[in-house]
């Protein structure tokens, strides 16, 4: 219980000319193993580590015996992604990453050997490059062990790449629906081909995208990523802070959506007759109300375009830290994927109602 | 030193591991202007961990020294630098198998290994921004120098200064990928993050094969 | 959907000098109404309007005959406080005032009446000055229409008096624990007298402490309520920027935590072989990672103290629009505490784990 | 202008909601150095709210048309100052029952009325930096030019005068309610929020019964 004003001399650094970062942290360097501890004391009965690894978390009651494992993982940063969608319909590991940094290939070989039930594992993750090489190493290594693993990217952001380069797209709050239907689909007892298919279902068609209006900050890096100008925001902007559509002045909520609706809807396309599950997300700084206030337009230009609402998911899906913003996600529900959303789903970070 | 030996290599990754830190903000500067930032964090602890990691490859192959050295830079700073990176160093290992020594004459071949790894693990052509474009001219580089009879100091120093100018090069050049392929034409003008890295290093390289 | 430009007339005035305020809004003064008209539209199986006011929410099921009904209201800028707690287990109608404005008489006794089912009505609510009075002529307007009506104040912020003058404390997060407990008792079937006993039981073993890192703004006033420098916390702050123990550098988070277990433990007192629930409360702003920073050093101290964890809530329980900081709430767990606690509770806000 | 009529209490109100919002910004940055920095916004939109809903009050009594903008005005605002207000505002309606007319007489009963109600809801007593510090001199003010048999115009100004006497004196007060109460003695020194928009209502009775 001492050193405290010690390493505090790392967090001063925290600040940027006239934007100071101010975190309720000890040492930064420290801050993803600390984040953990606290998880887990205040969850032992929900998560446990995987055998191997500080930084790899699992069901606590897995591996489930014949049962498809569905493991992911990524940086820190973005609480309920990534650890906070373990559960039972949901996730079975996840690797940890430093705060927006790929975890290791031995991390995510741990997630997945301790996650494995014998029916083997979906890697399913968001389509960043140090993820995906990660990832493919420890899916090599994995192999070499005698597990059958499969892989889905998420790749929901609609800015990130036009429609026919869709493998470039990167992946933000949209992580949500593919980890909801793959986690309810292994579940009911299903193959892994058949997982892989329902996660790659829940892929195609889910469309995101998102809005700026602060920055966020790496601990460890002690500086904002990006700075905006006090009255700017930026449209389209990724949960790292990669760059977005434009930035502009800020606007209302209701023209904020509007632009957003009317990239989103044509990108699969959205059309009348269609039903589909809403989430609007909150990027870490955005007041709950405000979240409201969005829907509420969502609605409205939902409405008017003749299409459905079957759920709708307002909250903090997806973080960025403390940036301030918002993004909006929707997933078209075709096929199976009512009935996989409705399935039960269990984890202290995500409300599922009705239950 | 006609020859590196296992010592040679552990005294220039212990250089690294001592230089590259001092590059953090340099490194985060310019990567942030391409996609997030993390990249003078991630250089700065991999290269950390390389260093603490020398202590139990003592006794080891060159290979194996780098090889193992590239897994112990991505366990402690996993990224798309880190997996591009190890990837790198154990093609470069594996190239060189079970020997005591490399000579001049293998470097060639062990940069060309490198090359080949990176653009396996992740799919880039030469010309799209990425540590490829100073990988191969800096082969080619290594290359001519063998052929010419050139001595291990000197060839180094023609290597780096062939990273420099190539480096210069990925300015032009569009990104495609890493989160700064999602800039893409806004990437012009700003060299290649990862490329810098890779400049230093060989910096590191030359100054350290100088002495001999 | 048009008028967006010229609302917007009124969102640029968000700032003050070097401090602007970015919100994803529209017309400030519609921003309470916005707010409610969203979480109308996203939650409708759940929530519904009280007859007779555009202010007033009640359970979407309600009234429930022949159940004793717990009544909230406050001030809006709170999510999940006050709305997110209405549900099963938990409250049956809740009044809206204006952001950090206590709502109308008349809107408190439409809640009233509205969730009234024949066998009293709690008025369960933050000892706030303006609530206290406006509630008080709300129950006598029940009482003249024949409604039997009962009040506990919650009051767990124990900077804001002496233990002696409890009566003047004022509510924070732990309004949580007297919800959930009084929620409980009523869907118990217990009596008015009853339930009454089991809020103030909750509320006199509920204490609290908070720290503020920035400020919030009140949407239509336009500017922050206070300014805290660069490098400054407050420390005991309330949940609308009330004046708090002391101003002072910003220190790493174990300290912080330090310092409110020194103020929260001896209050009660909380003492070795005490069972107790935490509440890790974030105001709007700070990242869910460092809430779990914290719970760490929370757990530490408690287990040096000798006190039992009995449920961590852990999140974003009672916020204060864009304010960046936290507070922590201790609840003991005596008598029939523990068995309303763990009592079953819905409602899209709360994750209550296990259920 | 002997006796005010319901014409006259209406003039007054009208004026009230056409002056008060413009000390919107005055009275939050008062109220915030005591708490929240709510009170400009309650007293501009309650007093915009009284104004609304005087049409519907024409052909009322005078103790009618006070109690009703008084529950207007907390309908609208509804807050500490606003259930103080509208308190004060029907219990003075209520002093003078239905009568068509107030006398100057009338005047110091119905502000006792009103402070005697204040108390009763909110608990306050004198010297605890609440509207209870204005309205109680402001009544023995009136109660000295009635018994000296002065005219309305010049009891209304007196009365003003005396608010703001006492609006100085609670400045030395410290605040025992509402949010200023947790503030203690650190509330030395600034005036009561609440009992300068009570002043700055009175000056505008005193303007509104000048002109007779
Ligand atoms: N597919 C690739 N092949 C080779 N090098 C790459 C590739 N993708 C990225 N790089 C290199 O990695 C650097 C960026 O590393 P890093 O910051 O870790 O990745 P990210 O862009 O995911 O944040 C780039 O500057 C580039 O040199
Ligand atoms: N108990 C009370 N009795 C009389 N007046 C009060 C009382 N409490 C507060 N006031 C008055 O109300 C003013 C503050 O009103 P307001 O800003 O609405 O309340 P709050 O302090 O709850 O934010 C104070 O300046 C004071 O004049
Ligand atoms: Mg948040
Ligand atoms: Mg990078
Ligand atoms: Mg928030
Ligand atoms: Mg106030």
């Amino acid at each position: 219980m001492d050193g405290g004003r010690e390493r505090y001399g790392q967090c001063t650094h925290l600040r940027k000319g006239a934007s100071p970062v101010k975190k309720l942290i000890n040492d930064p360097f420290a801050f993803v193993d600390e984040t953990i501890e606290g998880i887990l004391l205040a969850r032992p009965d929900h998560l446990k580590r995987c055998e191997g690894s500080g930084r790899a978390l699992m069901r606590a009651d897995g591996p489930v015996e014949g049962k498809v494992a569905v493991v992911t993982g990524g940086g820190s940063g973005h609480i309920p992604v990534f650890l906070g969608y373990v559960g039972p319909g949901l996730l079975d590991a996840v690797s940890i990453g430093n705060v927006f940094s790929s975890p290791s290939p031995d991390d995510m070989l741990a997630a997945t050997t301790a996650a494995h039930g014998g029916a083997g594992v979906l890697h399913l993750y968001g389509n960043y490059s140090g993820d995906v090489m990660n990832f493919g190493m420890a899916a090599e290594m994995a192999e070499m062990e005698g597990i059958e693993v499969a892989t889905a990217l998420v790749r929901d952001d609609v800015v990130s790449a036009p429609v026919e380069e869709m493998d470039r797209r990167r992946a933000v709050a949209g992580l949500f629906f593919a980890y909801k239907i793959a986690g309810a689909r292994a579940e009911e007892g299903a193959g892994l081909a058949e997982v892989r298919a329902a996660a790659d279902l829940a892929i195609f068609n889910t469309r995101s995208m998102g809005v700026a209006l602060t920055s966020c900050t790496i601990p460890a890096a002690g500086e904002p990523t990006f700075e905006l100008g006090e009255n700017e925001m930026e449209l389209g902007m990724g949960i790292h802070g990669e760059p977005g559509l434009r930035r502009g002045e800020i606007m209302p909520a209701d023209d904020v959506v509007d632009e957003m609706m009317a990239r989103v809807l044509p990108d699969l396309p959205f059309e009348a007759g269609d039903e589909v599950a809403v989430l609007v997300n909150g990027l870490g700084a955005t007041p709950p109300e405000e979240l409201f206030v969005m829907y509420r337009r969502v609605r409205a230009v939902l409405d008017d375009a003749g299409i459905g609402v079957h759920r709708a998911y307002i909250g903090e899906y997806a973080t960025s830290m403390e940036m301030a913003g918002a993004s909006v996600s929707l997933l078209k529900l075709e096929g199976d994927l009512k009935r996989l959303l409705d399935a039960p789903a269990y984890s202290p970070f995500l409300p599922q109602w009705p239950l | 030193m006609g020859k590196l030996t296992a010592a040679d290599v552990i005294a220039f990754l212990r250089l690294l591991a001592e230089e590259m830190p001092g590059y953090k903000d340099e490194l985060r500067d310019l990567d942030a202007q391409m996609g997030d930032g993390d990249l003078g964090i991630t250089v700065s602890i991999g290269m950390k961990a390389i260093g603490d990691g020398l202590a139990d490859l003592e006794g080891e192959e060159p290979g194996v020294i780098l090889a193992r050295s590239g897994m112990n830079f991505n366990r402690a700073a996993a990224s798309t630098f880190g997996a591009i990176f190890a990837t790198a160093l154990m093609s470069a290992g594996k190239h060189i198998g079970g020997r005591d020594e490399i000579a001049l004459d293998d470097l060639p071949g062990m940069i060309e290994a490198a090359a080949a790894g990176v653009s396996a693990r992740g799919g880039a052509r030469p010309g799209e921004k990425t540590i490829l474009d100073v990988l191969l001219p800096m082969a080619e580089a290594l290359k001519r120098e063998a052929e010419g009879g050139s001595n291990l100091p000197d060839a180094a120093r023609r290597a780096h200064e062939a990273c420099v100018a190539a480096l210069e090069r990925t300015k032009e050049m569009e990104a495609q990928h890493g989160r700064g392929g999602w800039l893409k034409e806004k990437s012009i003008g700003v060299p290649d993050p990862g490329s810098t890295a890779i400049c230093l290093m060989v910096e590191c390289f030359a100054r350290s094969v100088a002495g001999s």
